[in-house]
């Protein structure tokens, strides 16, 4: 029993954590919402640490890992609020490399030269759709399709986040795009790699917001004391901590679970997109609580993490469509009673 | 107890009905904030005075109707379940004009009454200083006495101002008696933004517009004539309009009500089960506060006070304003993150998110009901 | 428009206020903790003071009055935990005097000679069904009957507060109890009043609570300061200021809407229900908190107002309950949208 | 990562599954803090001991079965999944044990811990005191040197003392220098309950039964050998047991995880779907809450400390314990109020409201988050 990454995952991850802190400033995200592309020549150097290609098999020129090291690093992303589509990248790559290994884009993204998007059943918006060189397309009925941006008539949307290019999807399915059927199972897997991913995300944005927020009550001296001495401004961000200690091992345990398809993977992705959310939500409000007017400008970077908080815990389903999962789960009418998850 | 309108108030509400009805305009203005918004919203402010309706509560000779607090809260109802633009001037007719209308001289009325009214110059409030936190009785900002030109030099530092990138003229506190501490020697001014001296630096919020801004004074002229009430005594005319601010005026139950009777339609068109028992709070909590003005206006009515009561009211209606909205975009689903979506709900949610930190924080709201309502000893 | 009570009610409950605070004092409700029936000599009083006739009618002795003068004085039933069976006396009078008015019953209740408790459907336990002198039950078929406790089974249950003496009631209908049928209606209104009850005195009980909290936290001092200069005690007790403030209002609109019928007094009750009891229980959960350990004992008072508002917050339908019936109102099928409730 | 549980473990879980499969009571015991429950709860610890299972992480020498953490975790798993009776030693075999393991002498060691393992004596805690709220430095119960007997007399008062009231000895701090201020000139003693000079008052609780006691200390002879330590160095000492009782050792998942699991079937027995929400987060928090502990248990093993971690530890669980009860409660709808009712769910209300204040106010541990491991600046 170990709930907890692998030296060599740590080392991994710390890699990336350093890279980010140099190549993706809150500066370079903020050049991100001003350019058309969140992808940037960053995307050629992520591709160098390894990052775009994770879940790609080494046959391909990918690193072979799985959702374990994608969650790891994802919080990392989610710490310097990186404005490339790396999850949406991942999953598609994922589907890629289990229907269509050899149709040629899995070493074009592991060396950063493509960026995939993708758009699975439910979802209605796609991340970067006119930027990436290929999306991955699942239908309702189990088709999966590969297209590129010309294949579809795109309307580009406007995100609370703008370094999220959003755009609906206008598709229509061609037996040139079509590259397998009754992929339902595998589809639903990509959403839960997609809520997972999410709810990294929402861990590392948590701590960056609380980061930003504890420096900001240290140096914050009003009435001659810093307002981190004050009882209530302790206890907003003690709740924030709180939170986050509890939502991190239940991340963890979701990546463990669904990088080994475990029965109850479907349920540890949905709890870890729900506590990572919550604790994402409670960041939000309580560092913009205790900020106070500068916090609610744009001037000031907390709102670039507050603003990829709101859109993240509502992407790849909000609380409620996993809260509904979970009870189903719980509470519906298979008799079997609910056991511990391991 | 009465729960009934008279026939008069109700003859006032059909009157306010159908003006809005046919005059709202279709489709929403620009943001209040742009350039070309800020112009939109003035003339619809014009639009509103010249039918009357743009200060109700007001004497007939500045464009009013005399409206009484019941009927003032009817026309909010009615106006905001119009969907109604966002009043630019608020901040001029809601939190300095019952100022002016108490400490200002008939001369001063005279002067500002009228094109704030109609819209025409449009104020912006000059209290928080950078230093000075929410503290008011900080403020360092000065003004130095010109007997020669018969007024005053004022220097310093004002910050959120709502509406001061494109506003006109600003009401705020400044100190007179160098040697006076906290809340005394201040005296309470009304600056013309256009005066030299004066720089204006517009502030993005959240939503990505100017909706505030810093205004940098230096060596301002400030006439004597525009000094509001007695040099020296601008904390306790400060206190009255802190009052309106926190208080019932700004915050009418018409603003929530209207957007918890939309979330229930959102819901009904599109329900999502997972959501239902916060649609249901929203709208509850948006009756309650109605409710709860309501009593408000019968105490006041009956001679009471407001007080520290407002505080009570300010956490509520911002908390519940959050809450609302963000269920709102729960119920939106994959969309509740657009800014382009229908409905305005993320607008809306990242308005409400100031509610909690302006006109006095919640947890300075909580220390005033704990310390002036329950009589709790001092906060440490 | 003018939501408060008149100065006619406001000097009725003051009256009662005043006599409570006199002959119901927490030794008072400590003796009905320990006794077999709560109801005891100061029924009589309470008569005399007008409260046991308040819903009967004037030519049975009664007060004549209506639900708003019952929800003024239950507040003040609720500040001083009042042991007695008011709110169920009221509510088996109310159905007394429509359907068996000439039953002989109503006098003496009015004159505090006899107490009623009552039974409606949906409902499995009763008040005092041992020591009451008449037991009005509702069956679900709609069928009303009047019996007396010798008429029942009654298997005795221990309530969390000692003062309320519940029963289950096996009680088998018979021709000489029955007094009327299709009152469904009657029954449903006659439940609201319960629930508007139950309300006012969960608004009274939060009071209490919050008025032995604020002298607490000034009194105790610890670390040489008192405690209710800490910033969390202050906003522990502000927040149930607030759910009170807010309650009471809502709780008012209930009684008068349900004192005139209004196509809206069911929801509105449901919501004077669900205000109540959320104030009521964070007030305990506060209250508590501020004291620490000496909360937590027998011996001191809180305790009495706590246990009381947990009896009360489940009684007469929780929250749930009232939750789901104001949801089926504003979001069933029914086409009309919501209006404003007056 | 690694998320099963090895050979052994299982078989661990099987050997302890079994014995308590054959060996829980049917019925639930009394209260332990009626004197019939005590002696019913003496005898169920006896029993344990007999078996090997009263103190699993034990040496063997004193009754243990020296299981590892993660063992210890599966045996707490166990025991509440099997509703077996509270523990009576709680607070001796997990609050007092690891400070006797790790500062007693080997003679007391040999003394105590043997009649402690086998439920033949109660241990009670002598922390609290009615002027020192919840710091324990300002303790002001003092021990004079008696040199002529060889120990110290012990006058003063303690409160709030578990067990208390059948109790038969107690352990605390006293303050052995008068001059000493604060967490300076505390001595850690042992102390005989039955000793000459000793009163104790039980406290009814909420549930009312004297669950804990007063106990008032008059000139109480206790000999050196009763001293734990050294003289003078109590506070050290303590810490390292209140660490344990905040921390890791005393709430086992299985505690949680046992009675959300019960709701679920409580749930799918009588559904009302108002509450399904509330039964889902109680279970998700429980799971939660399992999941951090195995979290905790990786760290120490790699050689970690939990330190301030302890803090966020037990808001979470004492705030989520009682949520599930109150959850449970709801579930119940009309019976919810009923102390006689089936399951025991306002029994465990009751007793999971003073979880967020025994061991530290919630309030205190938010501040030392907030201070210790956010490095914020002392509350003032």
């Amino acid at each position: 029993m170990r709930l907890a990454y692998t030296e060599d995952q740590e080392l991994f991850r710390d890699t990336v954590r350093d890279f980010l802190a140099d190549r993706c400033t809150t500066a370079d995200v903020r050049a991100a919402w001003a350019a058309d592309t969140a992808i940037s020549a960053r995307w050629v150097e992520l591709a160098k640490v390894g990052v775009t290609g994770i879940v790609i098999p080494e046959e391909h020129d990918g690193l072979g890992m799985g959702d374990e090291e994608l969650a790891a690093v994802l919080v990392e992303a989610g710490r310097a609020a990186l404005p490339e589509p790396l999850l949406e990248s991942a999953v598609a790559a994922g589907l890629l490399a289990e229907f269509a290994p050899d149709a040629g884009w899995l070493a074009e993204i592991a060396a950063g030269r493509a960026a995939a998007s993708v758009l699975l059943p439910g979802q209605r918006l796609a991340v970067e759709a006119a930027a990436a060189d290929v999306l991955v397309i699942g239908l309702a009925d189990g088709d999966l399709h590969v297209a590129t941006p010309a294949d579809c008539v795109l309307t580009a949307r406007r995100s609370v986040d703008r370094s999220r290019k959003l755009f609906t999807v206008d598709f229509t399915p061609t037996a040139r795009t079509l590259v397998a059927s009754d992929t339902r199972r595998a589809l639903a897997r990509a959403a839960d790699r997609g809520a997972l991913g999410a709810a990294a995300q929402l861990l590392g944005l948590t701590r960056r917001m609380l980061d930003i927020t504890v420096e900001y009550a240290k140096q914050r001296v009003q009435r001659g004391v810093p307002i981190g001495s004050h009882q209530s401004v302790q206890h907003h961000l003690a709740n924030v901590l709180i939170k986050l200690e509890f939502a991190r091992p239940v991340v963890l345990r979701a990546a463990y679970s669904l990088a080994r398809d475990l029965p109850s993977a479907g349920r540890d992705v949905s709890m870890a997109k729900i506590y990572a959310g919550e604790a994402a939500d409670l960041a939000a409000r309580n560092c913009l609580q205790v900020h106070g007017a500068i916090g609610y400008t744009e001037e000031h970077d907390l709102q670039l993490f507050m603003k990829r908080a709101w859109a993240l815990g509502t992407a790849w389903g909000d609380a409620g469509v996993h809260r509904d999962r979970i009870a189903a789960d719980l509470l519906g009418d298979a008799p079997a009673p609910p056991t511990p998850a391991f | 107890m009465d729960l009934e309108f008279t026939e008069q108030e109700q003859e006032f509400r059909r009157e306010a009905r159908a003006w809005l009805t046919a005059n709202v305009p279709a489709e929403p203005l620009p943001s209040m904030d742009t350039r070309e918004g800020f112009l939109a919203h003035r003339a619809w402010e014009r639009k509103l005075f010249d039918a009357r309706w743009a200060v109700v509560s007001w004497p007939r000779e500045y464009g009013g109707r005399e409206a009484g607090l019941t009927e003032w809260l009817i026309f909010e109802e009615e106006y905001y379940r119009a969907g109604a633009p966002g009043r630019v001037s608020q901040n001029g007719i809601f939190l300095f004009a019952p100022t002016l209308f108490e400490f200002g001289t008939r001369e001063q009325q005279d002067r500002y009454l009228p094109a704030m009214a109609a819209g025409e110059e449009i104020w912006v409030q000059g209290w928080s200083e950078p230093e000075a936190g929410s503290d008011l009785a900080n403020v360092r900002s000065r003004a130095e006495r010109d007997e020669e030109r018969g007024g005053w030099r004022l220097s310093g530092q004002k910050i959120w101002s709502s509406r001061g990138t494109y506003g006109h003229r600003l009401f705020g506190l400044f100190r007179t008696d160098p040697g006076a501490q906290r809340h005394r020697g201040l005296t309470y001014f009304m600056v013309d933004l256009a005066a030299e001296g004066v720089t204006v630096r517009p502030i993005p919020q959240l939503d990505g517009e100017p909706g505030f801004a810093e205004v940098f004074l230096d060596d301002v002229f400030v006439p004597d004539a525009d000094v509001l009430g007695g040099v020296d005594e601008g904390w306790k005319i400060m206190i009255a309009t802190t009052g309106s601010e926190r208080g019932l005026n700004l915050r009418s139950p018409g603003r929530f009500v209207a957007p918890a009777n939309r979330l229930i339609e959102l819901y009904r068109r599109d329900p999502r089960p997972a959501e239902r028992d916060a649609v249901v709070r929203a709208w509850m909590d948006a009756d309650a506060y109605r409710l709860f003005t309501f009593g408000t206006v019968t105490k006041l009515q009956a001679g009471g006070a407001i007080g520290a009561d407002s505080s009570i009211n300010k956490v509520f209606w911002s908390e519940m304003d959050v809450e609302l909205h963000a269920t709102a975009l729960r119920l939106l689903g994959e969309a509740g993150e657009l800014d382009d979506g229908d409905g305005g709900w993320l607008d809306g949610f990242l308005f409400a998110l100031g509610g909690p930190i302006y006109a006095g924080t919640n947890e300075i709201q909580r220390n005033t009901i704990a310390e002036r309502i329950l009589g709790l000893p001092r906060a440490k």
